[in-house]
């Protein structure tokens, strides 16, 4: 039903829907209103059966998942940040026992600094974890991506992480048309566990594999993920067929038919680039957006085909790979690093700082003009990072700022 | 697109404000979106929340920088904080205070802005009457949209009552109304032509 | 174990079993059809007392399931030694996830059997002292706070054995490990220091707390049945000799563990809902140095160059249990002597 | 479902495929050792057998163990003086087993139940002779019965039982018990002559055309030493006294009584002198207590009784009235010695208790029988004397002098003489390592003292000839069955079966005890220390034979 609603509250209503049977809660901002309005519905009653449980840590509550769907519960968890940091050594483990985990990610940015505000830091830590993730546009997708989350980990036995920005999507009110629970059930079969702890049929979860057989393990981890990318398409379609909506799938492209220039970027921030890029549109400017949905499993043949007719790709990225550069950068260019295309990383929106359509419009301008560079921060302060560089010259050796990094990698910053 | 910046103090209530207007203009049938200012600022603090209000899907998530409409919510915040930075001038302005925008020394604002456009609103006073208690935000919502024509009066009048159901939600309902008739005259129509 | 209705003094009531016994009174390791949870042809090292602790313990928590139980283990010896890809000792379903988290997915498990309406199915989760009083301790506080239903095992051999026998937080003073050498001014490990972590259980007022040995098995088996008469969290803590570890024969396990327990070194009793219920009294009170000299991990205090002023240290502590514990079952304060048949 | 995953998830029972037995290099094995009490017993009891049958309170089966050695339990429960608990390695733990209580206990059941002995054995033919129809006579008579042979059982009394029922007193050694057990016997087929004295042991034997022949002639002929007196009368010796009063025909002693010697015999007179009316018995002896050769039990009860002591005093004359007493004293080497200094001492009576010897006349036309100090000298562990076919054991042969020691030598004889009518010849029997106190491991076994038979009031004992001594209830029975410690041998406590941190100890069931599952046992030895009776031994893996267990 449309309802005008905060995102993090249809997310939640969404997750209900899909009728999880343990729910962990600890709290870290900017997920804490999912975990609590799906604590108000186990507690009164509206979602039940369904164990919720207030952990001691993050680290504590995907084990406990770890715990729950081995034993054959449909299990989920919303964390962030740190939080994600500090469950890390269990969500690697819940990838490789293949355990079919949902689990919310309200992206956030990575201290120290500590910094509580929106970026894809906390997702980029766990890229090769094992764990199917997808990033939500908006906050309409957050809701529907949860419902696929289900259907895909629990087809696939692999846990699945659901991407929504932090503060931008969980906070914001909108007109969200949550799913049903009538759809829903119908969309969404109960839980079939791969494997479960079951005295009747006893088996040893977890064992210790050495080298005669480690490599095959992992091999057959990635063909599971190449798998998803089949049905992940294939569920998005199933959703639209009960859902009535587009939601979902592997990547999205808007206006990318003829366009020679094609903005890359995962999440919200979609939104301001499309709204740019309409504008350059109307300009006459042959432009488009792709966003990617799926980024673990990484769809490089639907995005070399995307691309195909772009002779200038731009990422738009809310995460930095420190001593590098981007991160889905890398994955864009390993998918059409025959195209001949040149690709620019635009470092935008770190630790909550607005990508404003603005900024965007700026950069995507000298882009036009290809006054460009490879790497690009986004709305830096050069004025800050030369007072602090000039600060430290005859003190003591540079340390590596920001600018520092830039500087290694011979480019200046663009945009506004 | 109507975008609103709403200016006020931790606890008065400033994000359900922003979002009272979206699910009024939601239940008009056009888009909305409210958000807070992110933060982690406490009660008392300065902060700010946003509104916007379109015919269209709203596509960006990004923070409101030329509001069309301000609200604050808290006088005393006036000389502290750069309220109207980039307000449109055709932007409208609503202050929480029983006093005239003359006597709060905004002179200097009047040439900057659509004349008739800058309203004040003894908020605070016609809640203590309705509510018994401080909380303005309904009586301010009521002269916003008597100011702007942002969202009817009806429309905001269903939005509080799903939001506080019962007495509670009636009295908020007379107080926005109470507010919306001490804003004269509603320069309505040109507020509609500005927002679309 | 209920004590014996035919007074066996052949045995008293401290060997596993007894011809004379019926079957309903008989220990679950005297039993033909006894389990074996833990199979043979796992790879523990000769005479591991964690093995032989692991399989009573879950072979008593099978009888009293009927059967209906999942184990859940932390990294360590215990996992690795059981499980080494292609083979499987476990004859119960058993779950292995990391070394630190083996409360939680316990009480994860025991949440889906709540939430199934399973609750016939009992959950015990097992670890190491090092993934119970270090890395294990946050998840094991947590798990024990919200009085999960779960029946936390720690099989304490005293050190990181599967690492290769590295200091733990139950590492007891004076003992040689790979990160406490015995050399300088204070070899082996220094005074002061580790984790009581009964007691600690005991301070969260959960329903039940036992300290055991396998030195005493006729005990261990008692205490686990007792344990599993309860619903909630409980908690028990093994003294497991390990030949390897500790520098003793692997024929001595048993020998050992009793001698902890006969020198008051360490403690043996029962605790319900934080209050101590009943103490394993001393049969035969003994000096420490019975105990520490047949271990190679305090050979350091002996011979020539021998420290018997730590030894001395030790025996002072080893009094002080058997003063705060009353080992000696001296005025009857309600104690009964462990396991006694009589 | 589909399949698990592979590799981290594992199915049950695939570490069967991983054969830790190859990790051993000590097996163990179960060994089975003599237990002390069983090494110790003169009747040759197997001691542990019996009580482990005990143990489970069956009690017919304890007993039918029991009499496949020794006939007479009930006589044994009361006069043995039970070597068996002197060596019971329970003594160092709390308190030996009570191992005689419990065997009288079964006695006394028997005759209650009227238990018979195992029947005779088929006839083999053979006739044996034997002399005397005292304990080493009745059991040699027992054994050869079972061995199928025929038995003429000849003795110079008018009834069996020898110094059992002609030495021992009656306090000590109810006749009914002793009746009931003779019978047992007899009712296996013995022919028994009574009243008559063997004269010449060839014209006797071929008489009764005997292959072979058992001498139990016991030692009847008191000795004596000139004793300077006036009145004769006043002095007679123990035998004639406890004879007499075994035969209603009690000497008067008068109420001042003194007797000479330190043997039970001695023990034995004074507290029939007690009960005869004396009412200060004492016992005049040359040395001092420790040295006495009477056994402490019975000289405990006699100072319980009123008995007083004189130490290291020696009958020097006796006018009828006063006894006079030289003092004596014990030089460097032990050896008494008399001071020259004297004492005197009133007494009615003295009776003189110095030990007796055999009459071994009817030997005289033996001439191969070998003799040594006045007895007849043993050849072979089985009895037989420097003549063949001619066997002899008890009081007339050199030994302790103890029922229970003839009671042992008659069944030595009788498997010798069973062996040498068929023509064989036996040998030493092999014997086992015995199992020693240090071999246990006695945590497992907890603190249960001894039950002691209660005892009748000292104040009813004296003037009656009721026994002193009571029998233990079956309660008490079983208790003291059951703090048996089964030395050397697996009791089937489990231990082994539960201790084995690999699961390689098979449990087979009772009476089958155990077995090694050598393709899993690493061979560690936990289940031999932990082994309570000490019957698990490791043994190196290169000294053994490639075999299964």
């Amino acid at each position: 039903m449309l309802q005008q609603v905060e995102g993090s509250r249809a997310v939640a209503q969404t997750v209900a829907a899909c009728r999880p049977e343990v729910v962990c809660a600890y709290p870290i901002s900017p997920q804490t209103h999912i975990i609590e309005a799906l604590g108000a519905s186990v507690k009164s009653g509206s979602l039940s059966p369904c164990e919720f449980i207030n952990v001691e840590s993050e680290f504590a509550a995907m084990s406990v998942l770890i715990g729950a769907s081995a034993a054959g519960a449909r299990a989920y968890t919303a964390t962030a940040s740190q939080g994600l940091l500090f469950m890390i050594e269990a969500v690697y483990n819940a990838a490789g026992l293949g355990l079919p985990v949902v689990m919310t990610l309200a992206n956030r940015a990575i201290g120290a600094p500590i910094n509580i505000w929106n970026d894809h830091s906390d997702a980029m830590s766990v890229r090769d974890s094992g764990w199917i993730q997808l990033f939500a546009e908006t906050n309409q997708e957050a809701a529907d991506l949860h419902v696929q989350a289900f259907s895909l980990a629990e087809q696939l036995s692999l846990p699945v992480m659901v991407c929504m920005d932090g503060y931008i999507l969980t906070h914001a009110v909108e007109g969200i048309d949550v799913p049903a629970q009538s759809d829903v059930d119908a969309f969404l079969p109960a839980y079939q566990p791969r494997q479960v702890l079951d005295p009747d049929t006893p088996i040893s979860i977890g064992a210790m594999v050495g080298p005669e057989a480690f490599e095959e393990v992992r091999y057959l981890a990635h063909l599971r993920q190449l798998d998803a990318l089949q049905l992940i398409p294939a569920v998005s379609e199933e959703f639209e067929a009960q859902f009535g909506r587009q939601s979902g799938g592997l990547v999205r492209a808007y206006r990318t038919e003829d366009a020679e220039t094609v903005v890359v970027a995962l999440g919200s921030v979609l939104g301001s680039i499309k709204d740019a890029v309409d504008i350059r549109r109307e300009a006459g400017e042959r432009i488009g957006v792709l966003g990617v949905t799926s980024f673990r499993p990484f769809p490089f043949e639907a995005v070399r085909q995307a691309l195909a007719t772009a002779r200038r790709i731009i990422v738009v990225e809310r995460a930095f790979s420190i001593g590098f550069g981007g991160v889905l950068s890398t994955d864009v260019s390993m998918a059409t690093h025959d195209g001949g295309s040149r690709l620019h990383t635009v470092v935008a929106g770190l630790g909550g700082r607005p990508v404003t359509s603005r900024s965007l419009d700026a950069m995507l301008a000298r882009a036009a003009l290809d006054d460009l560079d490879p790497l690009v921060f986004l709305d830096l302060d050069r004025d800050v990072v030369k007072r602090e560089r000039a600060r430290l010259v005859g003190t003591r050796p540079p340390e590596p700022t920001a600018d520092g990094v830039v500087g290694w990698l011979g480019t200046a910053s663009g945009g506004g | 697109m109507f975008q609103v910046r709403i200016h006020g103090r931790g606890g008065q209530g400033v994000v359900t404000a922003a979002e009272l207007l979206s699910v009024a203009a939601f239940i008009e049938g056009r888009h909305a979106q409210a958000f807070p200012s992110f933060g982690s600022e406490r009660m008392g603090a300065p902060i700010v929340s946003f509104c916007r209000i379109d015919d269209h899907p709203i596509r960006a998530h990004e923070p409101v920088i030329e509001p069309d409409g301000l609200i604050i919510q808290d006088v005393t915040l006036l000389h502290q904080v750069d309220l109207f930075s980039g307000l449109t001038p055709e932007g409208y302005v609503l202050v929480n205070t029983p006093r005239s925008v003359d006597e709060l020394g905004l002179g200097s604002l009047v040439g900057r802005f659509h004349p008739g456009r800058l309203a004040s609103c003894p908020a605070t006073q016609i809640a203590q009457e309705q509510l018994g208690r401080p909380l303005p935000n309904a009586a301010l919502l009521g002269a916003f949209s008597a100011l702007t024509g942002a969202v009817s009066l009806d429309a905001l009048a269903t939005a509080i009552r799903q939001r506080y159901p019962g007495e509670v939600g009636e009295r908020n309902v007379v107080a926005a109304a109470a507010a919306s008739r001490a804003i004269e005259p509603s320069p309505s129509e040109l507020s509609r032509a500005a927002a679309g | 174990m209920a004590a014996q209705p035919v007074r066996f003094y052949q045995v008293g009531s401290f060997a596993v079993g007894n011809r004379l016994l019926g079957d309903d009174d008989r220990t679950v390791q005297s039993d033909p059809a006894r389990a074996n949870s833990l199979d043979c042809g796992h790879r523990a090292c000769q005479g591991c007392g964690e093995a032989l602790g692991a399989r009573y313990v879950l072979d008593a928590a099978m009888r009293s399931s009927q059967g209906k139980l999942v184990a859940i283990n932390a990294t360590g010896c215990l996992e690795v030694f059981t499980t080494p890809y292609p083979e499987t000792a476990w004859r119960i379903p058993w779950l292995h996830s990391l070394f630190g988290n083996a409360p939680a997915v316990a009480t994860g498990v025991a949440a889906a059997m709540k939430v199934k309406g399973r609750t016939d199915v009992r959950v015990i989760s097992q670890a190491g002292d090092g993934g119970t009083v270090d890395i294990g301790f946050g998840c094991l506080s947590g798990m024990f706070e919200r009085n999960d239903d779960v029946l936390f095992v720690c099989y304490d051999n005293e050190a990181y054995m599967n690492t290769g026998v590295q200091r733990s937080g139950a590492t007891p003073p004076a003992a040689r490990t790979a990160t406490t050498e015995s050399v300088g001014p204070e070899p082996g490990n220094v005074f002061g220091q580790g984790k009581d972590v009964p007691r600690i259980a005991m301070a969260h007022d959960i329903p039940y707390v036992a300290t055991a040995t396998v030195g005493d098995l006729r005990d261990l088996e008692a205490k686990v049945e007792r344990a599993m008469e309860f619903r909630g969290a409980r908690y028990l803590h093994v003294l497991v000799p390990c030949p390897l570890g500790w520098g003793s024969s692997p024929s001595d396990t048993i020998r050992i563990a009793r001698l902890a327990t006969e020198t008051g070194i360490f403690p043996v009793y029962e605790a319900e809902h934080g209050r101590i219920t009943r103490v394993s009294t001393i049969r035969h009170r003994t000096p420490v140095e019975d105990y520490l000299s047949i271990q190679g991990r305090y050979a350091h205090l002996f011979g020539p160059q021998g420290h018997p002023e730590v030894i001395a240290r030790i025996q002072a502590k080893a009094d002080g249990n058997i003063d705060t514990y009353n080992l000696m079952g001296e005025e009857d304060d309600g104690t009964a002597p462990s396991g006694s048949g009589d | 479902m589909e399949p698990v995953p592979f590799a981290i998830t594992l199915d049950v029972g695939s570490s069967h495929a991983n054969r830790t037995g190859s990790w051993r290099v000590n097996r163990p094995r179960f060994v089975e050792r003599v237990p002390p009490c069983n090494d110790a017993c003169p009747a040759g009891e197997n001691i542990q057998g019996w009580l482990y049958r005990a143990e489970a309170g069956d009690y017919e089966a304890s007993w039918r163990q029991l009499v496949e050695d020794n006939p007479f339990p009930a006589v044994m429960g009361r006069i043995c003086y039970h070597p068996c608990e002197t060596a019971c390695n329970r003594a160092q733990l709390d308190e030996s087993v009570g191992i005689n209580s419990v065997e009288r206990f079964l006695g006394d059941l028997a005759i209650e139940q009227g238990w018979p002995l195992p029947p005779a054995g088929t006839g083999t033919g053979k006739r044996v002779l034997v002399v005397g129809g005292g304990p080493a006579g009745l059991s040699a008579a027992y054994h050869l019965r079972r061995m199928g042979h025929q038995v003429r059982l000849v003795d110079s009394a008018p009834m069996l039982g020898g110094m059992m029922r002609y030495g021992i007193p009656a306090y000590r050694l109810p006749r009914p018990v002793l009746d009931a057990e003779i019978d047992r016997i007899l009712a296996l087929g013995v022919d028994v002559v009574l009243d008559h004295a063997v004269r010449d042991l060839e014209a006797e034997r071929e008489q009764g055309n005997c292959d072979a022949v058992f001498l139990a002639l016991g030692a009847q002929v008191a000795r004596r030493v000139e004793v300077p007196c006036g009145d004769s009368s006043r002095i007679l010796d123990a035998l004639s006294l406890l004879h007499g009063v075994a035969v209603d025909d009690a000497p008067a002693l008068g109420r001042r009584v003194a007797v000479y010697g330190g043997g039970d015999t001695a023990v034995d007179a004074a507290r029939t002198a007690r009960r005869l009316g004396a009412t200060d018995p004492v016992i005049i002896y040359h040395r001092n207590r420790e040295h006495m050769p009477a056994h402490r039990a019975e000289v405990e009860e006699a100072l319980g009784e009123g008995v007083t002591m004189r130490w290291h005093s020696a009958v020097s004359s006796f006018n009828g009235e006063h006894l006079v007493l030289e003092k004596m004293t014990v030089n460097e080497e032990g050896v008494p010695e008399p001071t020259g200094e004297f004492e005197q001492l009133d007494v009615d009576s003295l009776v003189l208790a110095l030990g007796q010897d055999a009459d071994l006349s009817l030997l005289d036309r033996a001439a191969e029988v070998r003799m040594v100090d006045g007895l007849i000298e043993i050849m072979s562990p089985t009895m037989m004397t420097g003549e063949r076919g001619v066997f002899a054991g008890g009081d007339s042969v050199p030994s302790q002098g103890t029922a229970t020691m003839a009671i042992g030598q008659g069944r030595r004889a009788a498997r010798g003489i069973d062996a040498y009518v068929h023509g064989e010849e036996l040998g030493d029997p092999p014997r086992g390592e015995l199992a020693s106190f240090d071999r246990l491991n006695t945590w497992y076994y907890s603190d249960a003292p001894r039950t002691m038979r209660p005892e009748l009031a000292t104040a009813r004992r004296q003037g009656t000839f009721d026994e002193v001594v009571g029998g233990l209830t079956e309660a008490n029975a079983l208790f003291e069955a059951r703090r048996c410690l089964s030395c050397g041998n697996c009791f089937e406590c489990d231990n082994c079966f539960g201790v084995c941190p690999d699961n390689a100890v098979v449990k087979l069931g009772s009476p089958h005890g155990y077995r090694f599952d050598l393709d899993y046992c690493k061979g560690c030895g936990i289940c031999a220390q932990e082994c309570p009776c000490g019957a698990i031994d490791m043994v190196p893996e290169a000294d053994m034979v490639p075999e299964a267990n």
